[in-house]
């Protein structure tokens, strides 16, 4: 393109500057908050992800569920930057491209993550994880002035109050138990008070009144919130989903109710066996 | 087969485990239960001599262990699945499996077929690094490793963690074979109550790091559940 | 439970340590200054000039100290190579000496320092000037080695280089530096580097009066920059920096661009130990390239463990102590010092893990246990 | 001041014919004196005035003696140029003398056979030479020995007939050429002989001479076809038009075979710089890139192997060649063992602390150091070389590889070899790998830990013991060894990957031939930090070095 | 009290704890002569570590406070760069004993060492006089002694009409140890048809790797002779000095000159150190000279004050160990005969030329700058070690 073409074409009306396009605020028109499209990661030559497609609606509690090793936490790793992905698409909304942002960016885009394996600040307490994780300018003169306003100190206690660690907030994070850890991090999740929730599993090693009660928690979230929650415990994803999404090799298996589900009969194969 | 006697052990200052007491039969299959944190995976670890106790006694087939190096567990027959899996990440599967073979009694250098019969995956996977492969395929890992020193008894913490529904049957079923074909006896710590009563055959609840009832598996009431178990 | 929790947190001077350490350091300066200028020569309380010189040099090497511990014990990043910001201040610091020497050079020449007029060097090369101006010189002690690390933090952090790799690296920086500054035609003295100054602002640098105030400065520097670096791990950025240093992976999905967070660390952390190389010249009066070299830099990280990281008053204490050991050892037995000097680094590791000032801690941590302990016991 | 010059310049005209006068007039002289032996005086009267002379008279008497044809003369050359040619300070009588090792004389009287009993050492004085003489006395011994030496002896001689290719001696390598059955030798004779040629006076002569010294190698023969295609003042060639052409297209292809073994050989000085890369980073690539522990003393071990060398030649003076092969075990179980104690007595304290095991090895590094100086004193000590380590494989004339860098290329590649195995293929390796991603589950598969790591630290400070059997044939052997390579050893292995074997070897492979190839062009500085510049440059491409570990684990 | 100032761990441990035992020696020895104006001398040994700040602080902690009355020490010139302002501002007196590059003369230090042309210049004239050596490699450790010795040599070869193009240098870092390359390219240049020599100013340890390699790549001292000025007995002690028999080395001092004070001096040095096998070297020389001249102004001066000693010193003749005899001139350099020897297998140096004592010239007449300037602390008109004979002034240092 010569320069002459290339000034022309900041001339034209229709053109989209892609520096004024807000991307801090996702444009959910399409009611649609993820698009992941013909997405393709392979390590080593072992496809992990093999063209997956999904759409995720806004406000909606999704499940995702799939035999170990199907690409679940893949996906999640490809969606926040974590892994650089083959080919295919991942938007936010209509306008935001998440392929080409690293993770602290999708952060700040309001996707929060908690991950499979509990990890959390050992060596600070659980007061200051929390504070952390809080909503706010992460940029570093505002971190190196900032104070806990009231109304995130109230945030903050709330959420103690929620996960159930309010005695504990002065512990360093790191002597919690595993299951303690757990609740921490979905506690991190909820000060950071996100737009889209990635899960993964997060009811393992919790007992069956934990189980409920974070069922209770990630149903009251979404509406407001996108939930998407990858959990092998069925019982658990039973009592939440309305849609589920069952991945296998890398791509998508079977969608719908949790009904329709049940009954697949390769979904059955795959991964529900006898129940 | 095992056998706490007041047994009590410390992080630092804080008392993870009080005058515990703990007799497991041989041949049984016991499954371990109780809420976050009350000590569960410690007591394993005091059992595996990877955590020193501060005093009591811990007997395995009526020897006391707690002179002994963890390493020498698994040639008394101790295997261990433990929370978390703990795979060697960098050694490829067959590697992560081979390195148990020299507790064998019978000195056997080959890995051997049963473990592959139990999890197909394994045989499947078998040049990739165990920390490559996915959460689930990972646990079965971790068990066919434990399996593979031949034990007589078989330690497994909260094995089913994010592990798919099939293959939890297949744990399950696996247990129950492992118990009552081979008299292999069992400690599962579990949180499922579902799989917990389908595998196990007696039950040991525990709060603030001391055995609080015991008794076989049809007789854990829903009102034991509520007091130790529910939030 | 109310809305008190905060007031648990740390304030600037809340911890006994840090209180402890001020004034000690301020009682120690005062000493020093007063045993030198006011207590006559030949009083038992007097302090030579030769001892206020030392001090000096130890303080400097404490501000050095306290640098890697900034990043060290707070962000978990192990520089091998902060020798080379600190030769980088002291060069800047070297340079401005140099041009004060003027035309009482060996050849005389107003111009060119005396290794340049004998290596045939025809005029000024374009980097020694304005280093006649001292406002320039400490703008550029500052700026050079801030850039410096700027630019290799931004490559370093920003494609993830972590761990052990990016403290060989720190090694390989300071390493060329040492091959680079060695060569002759890089115009900075060589393998002699500079020296031979004559003074400072207009005051002559052997004067004893010009000596005790470097020495006091670099004992107001040392306070100040100990004071801003704690204030900045009192605050929120305080708790990002640690987060990075455990879980830097979990930093970055809960929104924080770590690597900008590490590469103004870092940045910060070069600046001190280009201030504090920038104060260590003048009162030593030679800068060459030794002080690159990577061993000087192990040493550094070697003080910061002995005196125990991720306090700073640990690092600065450190310092301070295995120097006087070294000055002491090398005086009562040479030839045996260095079984002294890699004994004592064995016995630390091995017996202080937290370093001495984390042994004392501990040992206070104990008693007021027993205390504590004793109370419960009375009351029940 | 021009004047001056011109002065000056008449000088060197005038001294540089007198010395051709000098050098023909001698030449001449030497050459008649040979078939006619001056009667007047005796051969060992001549001989006897060597005692107490001095240099230049020595030189003057040589120049008599070599016309004689007397069947001391060899002897007594040889002994001149060996130096055991002494004479009695008193009754300047000549001996043989030779200096045992353990500091005996061995002494023979020259012209009477009998060996002469308690001489000491200090009523001897040696014949002096220099340098030059001992060239010029080379030089006669070459050709007196042209007829009746080894391949090698009759190489030799042949080439140091290069300079001085006159009438009589091209006459003697005819004469030499017809028996002569060895081709090596005919070839050299041939390029003499054309060497002799180009001077003739016959143009076609001089060109076929040239056309057989096409694809010649010997520098002489670059120089004098050069010299073919020197310019006049006038910017005219002096030589014939023919003979230009020729020669030009010769001294190209010469030029180009040139060119091709240069590569050749910065390839084999890249390759030998990395083999002593690849020694001594693998020791390291043990204790660091497997164990994890930042091992400071590394160098220091590598030291320890050096001295143990040291130690094991003071033992067995007489026999290098024993003596280096014997250190290598030795070197091996010396260094191994003070690795044993080392993670015995001081790592096994820091487990799961990486970096504290930088403070205490460093700790280590120190007392070490000043170990070997208080017992070996700080002072640098000597490590011969065997026969079979020294001189050079000549491939041709100017590409020759050097035995001991070759020797070390072998040794370093089968260490790394016998390391692969033992880490792949044993179970010692498996173990260490497993203690090393997981301690407590490893203890929990009846590995014993404690055992691994011992062996561990124990193999990989032996490896590094094996390095200095190798650094001591190439460099000093004295208390800094170890610092001089530690970072070397740390840049390589974090190159090529922690961890990574393979990397290691392509990593210390690649930075040897990069630092050759740059050397000529940069300067060794200058290379050097192109180099380290290069791999910072290169670490934030490949933040985990060239095969860095790979998978989910990793991170 | 005398202070003693060499490095004893470090690098340069390896040169310098030798000169530390000959100063104790001669200490030793002269308080068994009764001591120094009937008092005993006692020796004060610190350590500088190598560590070049640390010789300032270390020189300071001597004349401070241990209030020496002189120095023996340093080695390298960066380590008397660093001593220096600190000598000058205590008037103290040190005695530097090795060999360097000149452009230097200070009020507080006596240089006995070698100056350039006592050792650099002597040696390339013998190389071209009697070896007749047309093509010349000056190869050197990168630091300011090679480079300037380097550049005194080059102006030097040039003004007697050698061509740039048969000049070649190079300079290695400190401690190279991979010669194959430089080697290599010796080879070539030396295999122009020309005679060819090196003149070798590399610096400690790299000399045993530069000589194997030379050794193995057949470079021998027929053919390209290399002519080394930091190669002493010490160093060679190092090496198997089989394979580099007639190379050359250039000092004033060789442990086997024949003498009779050079034969009691090794004697009492093999008695004094406890080991047959130790050499005596040029710096041991050097120290011997200075000890040996300061005692006698010592005793002219009947003080061991440094305003009165200094004076004394000038003029002051002592017997050097080769024979001939050291005086102390006025710019506080020393007159040293220059010895050319050639490596013999034993590992000792055979004396093949030697020149009448030369003065030591402080500046150098071969580099333009410091042809200029001449040092005499005697003469009242001059009476600083750099007077500009262009200005007719002193530059402002070394008042
Ligand atoms: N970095 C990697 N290198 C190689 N293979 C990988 C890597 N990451 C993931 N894989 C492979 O990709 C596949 C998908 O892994 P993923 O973790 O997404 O599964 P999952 O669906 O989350 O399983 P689970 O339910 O067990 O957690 C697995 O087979 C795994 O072995
Ligand atoms: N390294 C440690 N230091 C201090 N305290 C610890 C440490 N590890 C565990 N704890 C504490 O010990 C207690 C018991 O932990 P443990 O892991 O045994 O619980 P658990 O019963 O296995 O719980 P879960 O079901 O969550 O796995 C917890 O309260 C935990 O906070
Ligand atoms: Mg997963
Ligand atoms: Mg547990």
């Amino acid at each position: 393109m010569s320069a002459l073409d290339s000034l022309r074409e900041t001339w034209r009306r229709d053109q989209v500057w892609p520096a004024l396009i807000d991307d801090k605020k996702v444009n959910v028109d399409k009611d649609i908050i993820l698009y992941i499209e013909d997405l393709s990661v392979s390590f080593d030559g072992f496809k992990a992800l093999n063209n997956l497609n999904l759409y995720v609606n806004d406000g909606e509690l999704r499940c995702v569920i799939g035999a170990n090793g199907a690409g679940k936490t893949t996906f999640m790793d490809v969606i926040t930057g974590k892994t650089p992905c083959d080919s295919g698409s991942a938007y936010f909304g209509q306008t935001i491209n998440l392929l080409d942002k690293t993770e602290s960016e999708v952060a700040e885009l309001g996707i929060g993550r908690k991950f499979q394996k509990p990890t959390i600040f050992e060596a600070l307490d659980v007061y200051s994880n929390l504070e952390l994780a809080l909503k706010a300018n992460k940029s570093i003169i505002t971190t190196l002035f900032s104070t806990l306003s009231g109304e995130q100190k109230t945030r903050i206690e709330e959420v103690l109050t929620i996960i159930g660690l309010k005695d504990q907030y002065q512990l360093l994070a790191g002597s919690l138990s595993h299951g303690q850890k757990q609740w921490l991090e979905i506690g991190m999740l909820l000060v950071a008070d996100p737009r889209l929730l990635l899960v993964d599993e997060p009811v393992a090693g919790m007992t069956a009144q934990e189980t409920e009660h974070t069922a209770e928690l990630l149903t009251s979230l979404a509406g407001e919130r996108t939930v998407v929650v990858v959990e092998h415990d069925m019982e658990f994803v039973r009592s939440i989903a309305k849609h589920v999404t069952v991945l296998d090799q890398g791509s998508v298996l079977a969608e719908g109710s949790m009904d329709e589900i049940q009954n697949n009969s390769d979904v059955r194969r795959v991964y529900l066996g006898e129940e | 087969m095992i056998k706490f006697e007041n047994v009590n052990q410390l992080y630092g200052g804080s008392q993870i485990l009080w005058d515990l007491n703990l007799d497991i039969t041989p041949g049984s299959c016991v499954c371990l239960m109780g809420r976050n944190g009350v000590g569960k995976t410690t007591l394993l670890k005091c059992l595996m001599g990877l955590l020193p106790i501060a005093d009591g006694t811990i007997k395995v087939d009526g020897e006391e262990v707690q002179g002994k190096t963890a390493e020498a567990r698994p040639y008394m027959g101790v295997g261990y699945v433990p929370q978390g899996r703990d795979i060697f990440p960098q050694l490829t599967v067959e590697e992560n499996l081979r390195v148990g073979l020299p507790c064998r009694k019978d000195g056997s250098k080959t890995i051997p077929e049963k473990i592959y019969e139990l999890f197909p995956v394994l045989h499947d996977m078998l040049g990739r690094r165990g920390g490559d492969l996915s959460g689930g395929q990972q646990q079965q890992l971790a068990i066919g490793r434990a399996l593979i020193i031949e034990p007589k008894i078989l330690i497994l913490d909260e094995p089913n963690e994010g592990i798919q529904p099939n293959i939890v049957q297949q744990i399950g079923n696996v247990i129950t074979r492992l118990n009552e074909e081979e008299g292999m006896t069992v400690l599962l710590v579990e949180q499922k109550l579902n799989f917990a009563r389908k595998v196990g055959k007696e039950f040991r609840l525990m709060e603030k790091g001391s055995i609080v009832a015991t008794g076989d598996m049809p007789d854990l009431s829903d009102e034991l559940i509520k007091k130790y178990l529910a939030v | 439970m109310s809305m008190n929790m905060l007031l648990q947190r740390e304030s600037l001077l809340s911890d006994s340590g840090s209180r402890w350490f001020l004034s000690l350091l301020a009682i120690a300066t005062a000493a020093v200054f007063i045993g030198n200028v006011f207590i006559p020569e030949g009083s038992a309380l007097h302090v030579d000039t030769y001892t206020v010189t030392l001090f000096g040099k130890y303080l400097c090497l404490a501000l050095l100290a306290l640098s890697v511990d900034v990043i060290w014990g707070y962000c978990g990043i192990l520089s091998l190579g902060h020798g080379a910001f600190f030769a980088l201040g002291g060069y800047g610091m070297g340079m401005y000496l140099m041009r004060q020497i003027g035309d009482r050079g060996v050849y005389g020449n107003p111009l060119l320092p005396d290794f340049m007029v004998f290596l045939d060097w025809q005029e000024l090369p374009w980097f020694w000037h304005g280093f006649d101006q001292f406002w320039f010189a400490m703008i550029m002690v500052a700026l050079i080695p801030g850039l410096l690390a700027f630019v290799f933090g931004w490559l370093a952090f920003r494609s993830r280089v972590t761990g052990v790799y990016l403290s060989i690296m720190t090694q390989a920086l300071t390493y060329a530096l040492l091959l680079s500054f060695f060569r002759n035609e890089m115009g900075f003295g060589g393998n002699n580097g500079l020296t031979d100054f004559k003074d400072i602002l207009g005051f002559d640098l052997q004067a004893d009066n010009t000596r005790i105030s470097l020495f006091v400065i670099s004992a107001a520097v040392l306070a100040f920059a100990y004071l801003l670096s704690r204030s900045i791990f009192l605050s929120k950025f305080g708790r990002v920096i640690i987060s990075i240093r455990d879980a830097e992976a979990r930093t970055r999905f809960l929104g924080y661009k770590t690597e900008n967070y590490k590469v103004w660390l870092f940045v910060y952390s070069a600046i001190l130990a280009a201030i504090a190389g920038a104060l260590y010249v003048p009162q030593v009066g030679i800068i060459n390239p030794g002080e690159f070299a990577p061993l000087n830099s192990i040493e550094v990280v070697v003080w910061v463990a002995v005196g125990g990281r991720g306090t700073l008053y640990g690092a600065i204490l450190g310092a301070i102590l295995v120097n006087f050991a070294k000055t002491r050892f090398t005086g009562i037995f040479p030839e045996a010092w260095l079984f002294a000097l890699g004994g004592l680094f064995v016995f630390v590791t091995i017996f202080l893990p937290k370093g001495v000032v984390g042994f004392f801690s501990e040992r206070k941590n104990k008693k007021q246990n027993n205390k504590a302990e004793n109370v419960a016991e009375a009351n029940s | 001041m021009i004047d001056v010059m011109h002065q000056e310049n008449n000088k060197k005209i005038i001294s540089f014919l007198l010395s051709l006068f000098f050098v023909f007039s001698i030449l001449f002289f030497t050459s008649a004196a040979q078939s006619q032996q001056p009667d007047d005086v005796s051969f060992n009267e001549v001989a006897s005035q060597l005692a107490g002379a001095k240099l230049k008279q020595v030189a003057a008497v040589v120049d008599q003696l070599t016309q004689f044809d007397d069947e001391q003369l060899l002897p007594l050359l040889k002994a001149m140029l060996e130096g055991k040619l002494y004479y009695e300070k008193k009754s300047k009588r000549l001996v043989f003398a030779e200096i045992l090792e353990d500091k005996t004389i061995n002494v023979d009287g020259v012209f009477d056979e009998n060996s002469i009993e308690n001489v000491k050492k200090n009523t001897l004085r040696k014949v002096k030479t220099n340098n030059r003489l001992r060239s010029s006395i080379r030089r006669s011994v070459a050709q007196i020995t042209l007829f009746s030496g080894g391949i090698a002896v009759r190489k030799k001689a042949i080439k140091s007939m290069f300079d001085d290719l006159s009438k009589e001696n091209v006459t003697l390598l005819n004469k030499l050429k017809e028996t002569e059955k060895n081709k090596k030798v005919i070839n050299l004779i041939n390029t003499a002989i054309a060497i002799a040629d180009l001077k003739s006076s016959d143009v076609s002569l001089r060109v076929q001479a040239l056309k057989k010294l096409e694809g010649n190698l010997e520098p002489v023969v670059r120089n004098e076809v050069t010299k073919l295609l020197e310019k006049d003042s006038d910017g005219n060639y002096k030589e014939d038009a023919l003979v230009v052409s020729t020669a030009s297209k010769v001294l190209q292809s010469i030029e180009e075979n040139v060119k091709f073994y240069g590569y050749l050989e910065t390839l084999f000085f890249g390759l030998s710089l990395g083999s002593v890369l690849l020694l001594i980073a693998a020791g390291l690539a043990i204790t660091f890139g497997v164990m994890g522990v930042i091992n400071m003393a590394h160098g220091e071990m590598i030291m320890l192997g050096a001295y143990t060398t040291y130690v094991i030649q003071l033992l067995l003076p007489n026999n290098l060649a024993l003596s280096i092969l014997l250190a290598i075990p030795a070197a091996f179980i010396v260094s191994a063992s003070v690795g044993i104690l080392i993670e015995r007595g001081v790592i096994q304290f820091l487990k799961g602390r990486p970096l504290e095991t930088l403070l205490a090895t460093f700790g280590i590094s120190l007392i070490l150091q000043q170990c070997v100086r208080s017992i070996f004193s700080p002072l640098n000590r000597q490590v011969a070389s065997p026969e079979f380590m020294s001189g050079a494989l000549e491939i041709n004339p100017i590409f020759s590889i050097t035995y001991n860098r070759l020797y070390i290329l072998i040794f370093a590649l089968v260490v790394f070899f016998l390391l692969q195995l033992i880490l792949r293929k044993t179970s010692l390796g498996l173990n260490v790998r497993a203690v090393s991603q997981n301690r407590d589950m490893a203890k929990c598969m009846g590995i014993r830990t404690e055992w691994v790591d011992a062996m561990t630290f124990g193999l990989g400070s032996g490896i590094a013991g094996l390095a200095g059997v190798a650094l001591s044939q190439i460099t000093n052997v004295g208390p800094n060894l170890g610092q001089a390579y530690i970072i070397d050893s740390f840049m390589v292995v974090v190159f090529g990957g922690v961890g990574n074997l393979w990397g290691m070897l392509v990593g210390g492979f690649s930075l040897g031939v990069l630092n050759k190839f740059l050397e000529p062009q940069t300067g060794a500085v200058l290379a050097n930090i192109i180099i380290l510049v290069g791999i910072i440059l290169f670490i934030q491409k490949r933040p985990r070095g060239l095969f860095p570990q790979k998978g989910r684990a990793a991170e | 009290k005398v202070g003693v100032l060499h490095s004893l761990s470090g690098t340069m441990a390896i040169s310098e704890t030798t000169l530390k035992d000959t100063v104790l020696m001669m200490i030793e020895d002269q308080n068994a002569k009764g001591g120094l104006l009937g008092k005993k001398l006692e020796p004060v040994v610190v350590d500088p570590a190598s560590n070049w700040p640390l010789f300032a602080e270390k020189a300071r902690e001597l004349l401070v406070k241990e209030k020496v009355d002189v120095i023996f020490g340093a080695w390298t010139s960066v380590s008397r760069k660093s001593v220096l302002p600190v000598i000058e501002e205590l008037n103290g007196l040190m005695f530097y004993p090795v060999q360097y590059e000149g452009e230097e003369s200070s009020k507080n230090i006596f240089y006995t060492g070698a100056a350039p042309n006592q050792q650099a210049i002597p040696a390339v004239d013998y190389l071209a006089d009697e070896l007749e050596v047309k093509r010349w490699v000056l190869a050197g450790t990168d630091y300011v002694y090679p480079r300037t010795t380097n550049k005194i040599l080059e102006a030097y070869l040039k003004s007697k009409g050698v061509a740039s193009e048969d000049i070649m240098i190079n300079y290695t870092p400190f401690g190279h140890s991979d010669w194959q390359g430089i080697v290599s390219s010796i080879k070539k240049f030396g295999g122009a048809g020309k005679k060819t020599a090196v003149v070798s100013t590399i610096n400690g340890d790299a000399n045993v790797p530069f000589y194997k390699e030379l050794g193995n790549q057949g470079v021998s001292a027929e053919d390209i002779p290399v002519v080394a000025f930091s190669v002493g007995e010490e160093e060679l002690s190092g090496f198997d000095t089989k394979p580099l028999v007639g190379h050359l080395a250039a000092w004033n001092y060789f442990q086997s000159a024949e003498s009779d004070a050079n034969d009691e001096f090794i004697e009492k040095w093999k008695a004094f150190i406890k080991n047959d096998d130790r050499v005596t070297n040029d710096p041991m020389e050097a120290t011997y000279i200075g000890f040996k001249a300061w005692t006698k102004a010592v005793e002219k001066a009947g003080s061991t004050e440094v305003d009165k000693v200094r004076p004394a010193m000038y003029g002051i003749k002592v017997p050097n160990l080769t024979g001939g005899v050291a005086e102390v001139l006025p710019n506080h350099h020393f007159t040293k005969p220059v010895l050319i020897g050639e490596i013999q297998a034993d590992g000792q140096f055979e004396v093949v030329s030697s020149t009448e004592e030369v003065a030591g010239d402080a500046w150098t007449d071969h580099l333009t700058e410091s042809a200029k300037i001449i040092s005499d602390w005697k003469d009242p008109a001059v009476n600083c070690g750099n007077y500009n004979t262009e200005t007719k002034k002193c530059s402002g240092q070394n008042f």
